[in-house]
């Protein structure tokens, strides 16, 4: 600069400088180029290698993808269309769509039940996944939802889950009745007036009344199955979790070591070996002559094993909580059931979301494991049905392509959602 | 008891294999069709009156057993062989025999192989949990052989696996083998082995303890025989059970004496299961018989009066 | 203001077990205690009873028995007519094997997919992205039936190498991709062939020695050896002087086809393969995350920090970043092994022969010991983990950064 | 406030709490050796004392948030023991304030001062509302009804968890250490709801370093040292007076700087 | 410090830095722009400005931690370019502590301060440790020397980057607001530190606002806006007599506060 002086260092800008435009390698293409993929020898040799992988997939996926044949009624009409060319037999997807998504057993006629039933499941579970954005009131549907879902998967009598609602409703209310002298009062007697009512409304023939034509659970299969594992087994885990999760911060030592033993034993086991227990021995432990059906034991396995998993999401949760929040609420002099309910679990529990969601996509993808368990779930249907009938012998990539498309969609849609949910927990005012 | 769940349920739950073709198979529409599917519909004739009232639960090699002994179905009939240990050890009680088959061997025509003591370091698919998992390793140890089994849960993965060319040979029962072959697009490339190297004598199964119920599948069965052997056909059922002058005829078909009764069942049950689908001779016909792809001959299988071995006791 | 008392002595009440917390928790603990042996003893009435039922009784006599089955792969000597309880040895192993296999390679995939997706290169950085979420959120049965069927479906079989127009041909004559597996060269040891073994396993000795020379003489002098090609050449030489001074004592035993299937040199089945890198890419994936999430934890500033004391990349990474990262990445890392090692029970879709294969499987289904086998079979992936976190445990209390 | 208004405030007879011989113990460390202190209705009384004497201690023995293993604990007539009705019942009468607030982040003021009423007390919520208002138009925040905790600065915040106390309409309230998580201009807001709490006759314990406010409004001056008491006296007594050596000591410190 | 030490510091001829016509951009986004500056060996140069002004970026570039795209900077007669040598070069001449200090949290005190001169200036290790020692005893901290970052105080710890930077034994230090991550009286045991360093004629350049150190050390300080230098000058005409309005402006607010 030319007006700094050397010995009086003093120097004054009089007018500012304009910004200025970038010399051209620091612009456009050519820079975002050379910063992002040759940046070095080692880096553009990477980046040849990376455009070549990329070139080598798509050149192989393209063609089957856009030639694929989308209506043939075996794989030999589909290899005659073909002729030689490259391209997927995705007819096969067409053909057996409903077997995909409802297994093979499932009435046809019936398939807009559990239709409507998935559809209604997204409003269900809405307000809980965008608790900012809908209205509180919808929650209410959220929790009939699980009746709704029943009746119209299964079918049956309409009084079934209504007296299973009922139960639940006299446990409430028998709950919030005692709840105010001692938590273990009306936990316990909640519990003791649903199982009552049970008892009783059990005694009522109710077959035929008001009744849609009944599925039996082993009819159950395809997507659908992994479905309903993958709900019913998260939403159930997620009260046994917190159960556990309760437990194990508990300072009743035996208590505390009943929580930690079984969270690691179930968490030291694969899920698999719990599935062989639902198959094969857990009729040994049940009193003589019930006679569970086996997707029923499966729930029961993999909910014990994802409430494992959710309980020591919750702990982590618990534990961020500040211990003043505690005493706060004690010194209001709330017990510990009002404490848990109304302030500690609304936040550890918010707190844990994401990480129940983690839980949840995991669970989702072992539902798969049944199929090893002989359960036609969609990669049981791919495995066994499909692939073993003569006309579709052979075509794995189709089926396993789109059996990998539902769950990525799914997946990635799920954790996705979490990850956004994180942010927003992030951000969120406090 | 098992017959008051069975009645009260208003179905019977059959255990069957995974598919089949031939013994146990759902067709496109999920309808249950095969030889022993005609046992479980003749049992559930007989029981409930009403042929299709059976749940078919599918099983694997593996999940039979645990299936039947923990009450999931009421009975099996799953080409399960017939061995003192099953019987006794497992606690089930087999009720009779409604194919008497052995162990065999399928090698691709091209391999060029003619006999099974040529399959030295073959590699050989075998389902899992079955009677010749065991045998396998008896014959090739015998023989001074090896092999590498390749094990498989279910008659269809054995199938990929083996057109698929991961294993050499695939052995099973040998009707199970005849059946696979049948839903080959070329069944005429594969050759079954001559060499027979077990008795595999297939039956249905119930669980020990409950005697009653194991009379009444085991007379079901004896029943489809013994029609057989009587001249007792689906088509001709319903004029003899008018009545015939032969007793043991009438016997069968509830109108003398009353040996439903003495089973706890009404008298026409034998009538009932021999019209679900026929008398023995007429499920073999049509599902494995000569006539279907499956093409298996009578065999072992033929009544005692042309030489084979069924021989149902007689009915007073 | 001086009158003493304990809180009154108040005469026990039966209320007091609800309301006064010196009991209660004692009441409430009681109760649970019931609760479990009330479950407990209902589960095992109801066990005692099906079992009378049924006949059966729990014994684990059966492992002393013969197997009568056979296993395709054996790391120790095992016949069909060895017991069950050493086909569950062979099961385990094999157990051990493929989830070590995986390990190895899951780490492997998962460092350089986790280093790549940091990477500035758009490209490859979004490459990594698309691998780890595919990967991520479709379900290991999937991916391992997946690559089973290409096992079995799309690789040649032994056949289509034979005769004059053959399909398939191997690597170098010596490398074989069938259908069945993969076939590689085996090394034989002749006579003196130990000698060429133990020497190579003492130049891995002398890298380590050189290497701490190296640094002692950095720290003591301030003079820095190369280190590149000195590994390489202690790692190599010797152990080729003595193969070439003992004359050749090792020899390759090449995969020959022969009947039905290549005899000689070293199998490895299709299911191990399948199960191997199944696991490893999808356990990779995570792994990914893992070390993306502990080198980012790493702040920029630390990197900065080195580079304006004078420090090289190289070193900034080995010296400043990786010892930091490491802290990070290991504890996730090591829950990743355990998840490996229990979903290796997925042996079972493809039919490798691992715990749950033999004696989960075979074993189970033969003698129908379904509680006994189960129970074993639980013991010993129960064992495992808990062995595991007890190991990370002990990493995590020595590895704590120190803090006020 | 004048000398005047410290006069209106009247101290009764009536004991409000009293601890007698009361120790306690972490462990093997004994915190709080041989505590005695009578409480009147009405009385204000300040607890200083160096970090670590016990003086958190003391005060949440009070409220039981502690257990004491020795000694005698009387909050207006009722007897301090393990059983859970006395120990609802004390608590229902003791307000607490806590050095970090211990707002309930999710839920809004409003409703932070509601809970306790609603489900301890049993009041309809409506009624519980009214309430609400008026104690938080007392400490001047009832625009802030609807804010949640995280929207308000420190010292909102702790007048907003006194508010939440008061809707209990404890008879007794104890401060720990009420202001010092606050920045120097929000103190005095806090200070001044607190000062405003003492001329309504509110019996009250605050443990708190601010002398300021001790010679304002107390009527006595605890000192505690090692778990022990070891002065107390009038504030002006307390300050210009002290006997004990660590008072001293205690105080040219706190005075000093 | 007195002004008889100020004098005491000597300002050599000899250039020590020298940047010419330096521009560089961010994306599209013109960071500095045209910056000409020249240092000689000994000065203490202060650099303030508004936030965003591109002080840091300044200080980074000199020390090749950002590329520049346009323009010369030559550090102790190096042209710094992309060569990798002229840059290690550069980097150990040059000495830089940063806002958040940067210590190496698995490494204690001594390793942190003896790693660099063990890898890059291949000092054996114990000659490495007396130098640390050294300067660890220069910065009053010689008896943490073998905790870890962790345990220390912000304060302790932005001493121990300095003795870090120094036993690389730097020619020039460069420090970027090394006070604004600390507390009050901590940035005192720091800015003592830097007082020593230039009294005993370090060359510096340190971007801060601590106006008392800059009127106490620097002998020349310089105000940046928009990427620019606006203005620079001795200490005292700075302050008392700032020409630019921007300058009068950003003294204005940063005296008044
Ligand atoms: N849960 C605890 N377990 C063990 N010791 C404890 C516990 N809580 C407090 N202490 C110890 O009891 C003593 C008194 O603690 P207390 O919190 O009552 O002091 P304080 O007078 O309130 O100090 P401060 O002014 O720092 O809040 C301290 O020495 C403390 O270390
Ligand atoms: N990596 C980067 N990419 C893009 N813009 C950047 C980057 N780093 C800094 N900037 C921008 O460059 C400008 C100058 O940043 P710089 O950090 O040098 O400011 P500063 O004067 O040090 O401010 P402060 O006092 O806040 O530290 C800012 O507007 C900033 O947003
Ligand atoms: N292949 C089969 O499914 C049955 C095999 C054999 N008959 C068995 O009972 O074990
Ligand atoms: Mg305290
Ligand atoms: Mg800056």
């Amino acid at each position: 600069m030319s007006d700094t002086h050397q010995h009086s260092i003093r120097f004054v800008r009089e007018s500012m400088l304009p910004e200025q435009e970038p010399p051209a390698t620091e612009r456009g293409v050519i820079k975002w180029m050379r910063e992002n993929m040759f940046s070095n020898i080692p880096n553009g040799i990477l980046t040849l290698i990376a455009l070549y992988a990329v070139y080598a997939i798509l050149s192989g996926l393209l063609p089957w993808l856009l030639n694929g044949i989308w209506d043939a009624p075996s794989i030999r009409a589909c290899r005659e269309i073909l002729d030689g060319q490259t391209g997927g037999c995705f007819a096969v997807l067409t053909e057996r769509w409903n077997q995909l998504l409802f297994g093979f057993k499932y009435p046809n006629h019936l398939y807009w039940r559990p239709t409507v039933a998935f559809v209604l499941l997204f409003v269900a579970i809405a307000p809980v996944l965008f608790y900012n954005t809908f209205p509180r009131q919808m929650l209410i549907f959220t929790a009939l939802y699980p009746f709704v879902a029943y009746w119209l998967i299964w079918g049956g009598s309409i009084l079934v889950p209504i007296f299973a609602l009922v139960g639940f409703g006299v446990g409430y209310i028998v709950y919030s009745k005692y709840v105010a002298q001692s938590f273990a009062m009306g936990f316990f007697g909640g519990i003791a007036g649903a199982l009552v009512t049970w008892w009783l409304t059990g005694m009522i023939p109710v077959e035929g009344v008001l009744a849609m034509e009944a599925v039996p659970s082993r009819d159950m299969g395809g997507f659908m199955l992994n479905l309903i594992l993958g709900t019913v087994c998260v939403s159930l885990s997620i009260p046994f979790g917190i159960a556990l999760a309760l437990g194990r911060q508990s300072d009743m030592p035996f208590i505390k070591w009943i929580c930690v033993v079984f969270i690691e034993f179930i968490r030291g086991v694969p899920l698999i070996t719990l599935l062989f227990v639902a198959s094969v021995v857990l009729a040994y432990f049940l009193p003589p002559g019930t006679n569970f059906d086996l997707i029923l034991r499966v729930i029961i396995m993999i909910t014990m094993f994802a409430s494992a998993y959710i309980a020591e999401v919750i702990r982590g949760g618990l534990a961020a909580l500040p211990k003043g929040q505690y005493e706060a609420a004690d010194s209001l002099g709330l017990d510990y059931a009002q404490s848990m309910r109304l302030i500690i679990l609304p936040q550890a529990l918010k707190i844990s979301i994401p990480g129940i969601v983690n839980v949840a996509v995991g669970l989702f993808k072992d539902t798969t494991l049944v199929s090893v368990i002989s359960m036609f779930d969609l990669v049981g249907m791919i495995r066994g049905p499909i692939l073993a009938s003569t006309e579709w012998n052979g075509v794995y990539w189709e089926l396993l392509g789109f059996a990998s498309f539902l769950f990525f969609i799914t997946c990635y849609g799920i954790s996705q959602y979490s990850q956004w949910l994180e942010r927003q927990l992030n951000t969120d005012h406090r | 008891a098992t017959l008051d769940d069975v009645k009260a349920r208003g179905k019977l739950n059959c255990g069957v294999t995974t598919g089949l073709v031939g013994f146990a198979a759902p067709d496109a529409n999920g309808e249950w069709d095969g030889f022993d599917v005609g046992v479980c519909r003749a049992v559930a004739a007989a029981v409930l009156g009403d042929p299709a009232a059976v749940e078919f639960v599918p099983t694997t090699g593996k999940t039979r057993f645990t299936a039947l002994a923990s009450g999931e179905i009421d009975m099996l009939a799953r080409n399960t062989t017939w061995t003192f240990s099953r019987d006794t050890d497992l606690k089930f009680d087999f009720v009779g025999v409604n194919y008497y088959d052995g162990q065999g061997f399928m090698v691709p025509k091209a391999l060029g192989v003619s006999s099974a003591k040529e399959l030295d370091g073959a590699t050989v698919c075998i389902q899992t949990g079955t009677t010749t998992e065991l045998n396998l390793a008896d014959f090739f140890r015998s023989n001074n052989m090896e092999y590498t089994p390749v094990p498989i849960e279910t008659n269809a993965e054995a199938q990929q696996q083996y057109l698929a060319g991961a294993c050499d040979v695939y052995t099973t029962d040998a009707s199970g083998l005849a059946a696979t072959r049948a839903a080959f697009e070329a069944p005429g490339d594969h050759v079954v082995l001559p060499e027979i190297v077990s008795k595999e004598p297939l039956g249905p199964l119930v669980r020990h303890g409950d005697n009653d119920w194991g009379d009444i599948v085991r007379w079901t069965l004896n029943a489809l025989i013994a029609a057989e052997e009587l001249g007792v056909t689906s088509a001709n059922i319903e004029e003899l059970s008018a009545g015939t002058d032969n007793p043991e005829i009438n016997r069968l078909l509830g109108t003398e004496g009353n040996l439903g009764e003495m089973i706890g069942l009404d008298a026409g049950w034998g009538k009932a299961a021999i019209a679900a689908g026929g008398n023995y001779g007429e499920l073999f016909e049509k599902n494995i018989g000569e006539n279907t792809p499956i093409a298996l001959s009578r065999g072992l299988n033929a009544q005692w009066t042309d030489g084979g071995l069924l021989y149902a006791p007689p009915f007073r | 203001m001086t009158t003493l008392s304990d809180p009154p002595r108040e005469s026990f009440r039966l209320s007091m077990l609800l309301n006064d917390t010196r009991y209660r928790s004692y009441t409430f603990q009681f109760i649970a205690l019931l609760c479990v042996i009330a479950l407990f003893s209902f589960l095992g009435y109801n066990l005692v009873k099906n079992l009378q039922a049924a006949g059966l009784n729990i014994s684990y006599k059966f492992l002393g028995e013969t197997s009568n089955y056979d296993i395709n792969q054996t790391l120790i000597d095992y016949s069909s007519q060895s017991t069950h309880w050493r086909a569950a040895v062979v099961g385990v192993l094999n157990t051990l094997l493929v989830a070590f296999l995986a390990c190895v390679t899951a780490t492997i995939i998962g460092v350089v997919a986790g280093v790549l997706r940091l990477s500035k290169n758009w490209l490859i950085s979004k490459l990594m992205a698309v691998y780890v979420e595919a990967f991520r959120n479709v379900p290991v049965l999937i991916w391992i039936i997946i690559i089973f069927t290409v096992m079995t479906a799309v690789l040649p079989q032994p056949r289509d190498f034979r005769g004059e127009n053959a399909t398939a041909s191997m690597w170098f004559d010596a490398v074989a991709f069938t259908n069945r597996g993969v076939y590689i060269p085996k090394p034989v040891l002749e006579s003196g062939g130990m000698a060429v073994v133990i020497v190579f396993l003492l130049s891995i000795v002398g890298v380590f020695a050189y290497r701490r020379y190296a640094t002692k003489l950095l720290y003591a002098t301030g003079k820095m050896l190369p280190t590149g090609w000195p590994t390489l050449a202690i790692l190599f030489v010797p152990a080729l002087l003595t193969y070439f001074v003992l004359g050749k004592p090792i020899s390759l035993e090449m995969p020959v086809l022969a009947g039905f299937n290549f005899k000689g040199g070293i199998n490895i089945l299709g299911s191990l393969i399948a199960l191997w890198f199944a696991l490893a890419i999808y356990t990779g994936a995570f792994i990914a995350e893992n070390v993306r999430a502990g080198i980012q934890a790493v702040s920029r500033g630390q990197t900065e920090a080195a580079a304006s004391l004078g420090l090289r990349p190289g070193r900034i990474m080995n010296l400043v970043i990786l010892p930091q990262a490491l802290r990070v990445i290991i504890p996730p890392l090591i829950s990743n092994y355990l998840n490996i090692t229990k979903n290796s029970s997925l042996a079972i879709a493809v039919g490798y022969m691992d715990i749950t294969g033999t004696l989960g499987g075979i074993t189970l289904n033969q003698t129908g010991r379904a509680i006994e086998a189960i129970l074993l079979l639980m013991a010993f992936y129960l064992a495992i983990s808990l062995a595991i976190s007890f190991i990370m445990n002990i990493y995590n209390s020595k590895m704590k950064l120190k803090e006020r | 406030m004048t000398e005047a208004a410290q006069t209106q405030m009247t101290v009764s007879d009536e004991v409000a709490i009293s601890i007698e011989k009361m120790n306690k113990w972490y462990g093997t460390f004994h915190v709080l050796r041989d505590i005695d202190l009578t409480v009147y209705r009405g009385e204000r009384i300040v607890i200083a004392g160096p970090s670590g004497s016990g003086k958190s201690t003391l005060i949440r023995c009070i409220n039981a948030l502690e257990e004491h293993q020795r000694g005698r604990i009387t909050v207006d007539g009722t007897v301090l023991s393990s059983d859970l009705k006395n120990i609802d019942k004390i608590r229902s009468e003791v307000g607490m304030c806590f050095q970090h607030f211990n707002l309930f982040p999710h839920l809004t003021i409003l409703e932070n001062c509601t809970l306790a009423p609603i489900w301890v007390r049993k009041t309809p919520k409506k009624e519980a509302e009214e309430t609400a208002m008026h104690f938080l138009e007392k400490v001047k925040i009832p625009d802030q009804a609807n804010k949640y905790p995280g929207q308000l600065s420190g010292g909102q915040q702790q007048r907003v968890a006194i508010a939440r106390s008061l809707c209990m309409r404890p008879r007794i309230m104890l401060f720990d250490e009420p202001t010092s998580a606050l920045d120097p201009e929000m103190i005095k807001e806090v200070l001044d709801t607190m000062v405003e709490l003492a001329e309504e006759g509110m019996t009250m314990l605050c443990v708190t370093h601010e002398m300021g406010f001790a010679r304002q409004v107390a009527n006595r001056v605890i000192f505690m040292d090692q778990g022990q008491i070891v002065e107390q006296n009038e504030p002006e007594e307390f300050f210009n007076n002290p006997q004990n050596e660590r008072t001293k000591l205690f105080l040219s410190q706190i005075l000093g700087h």
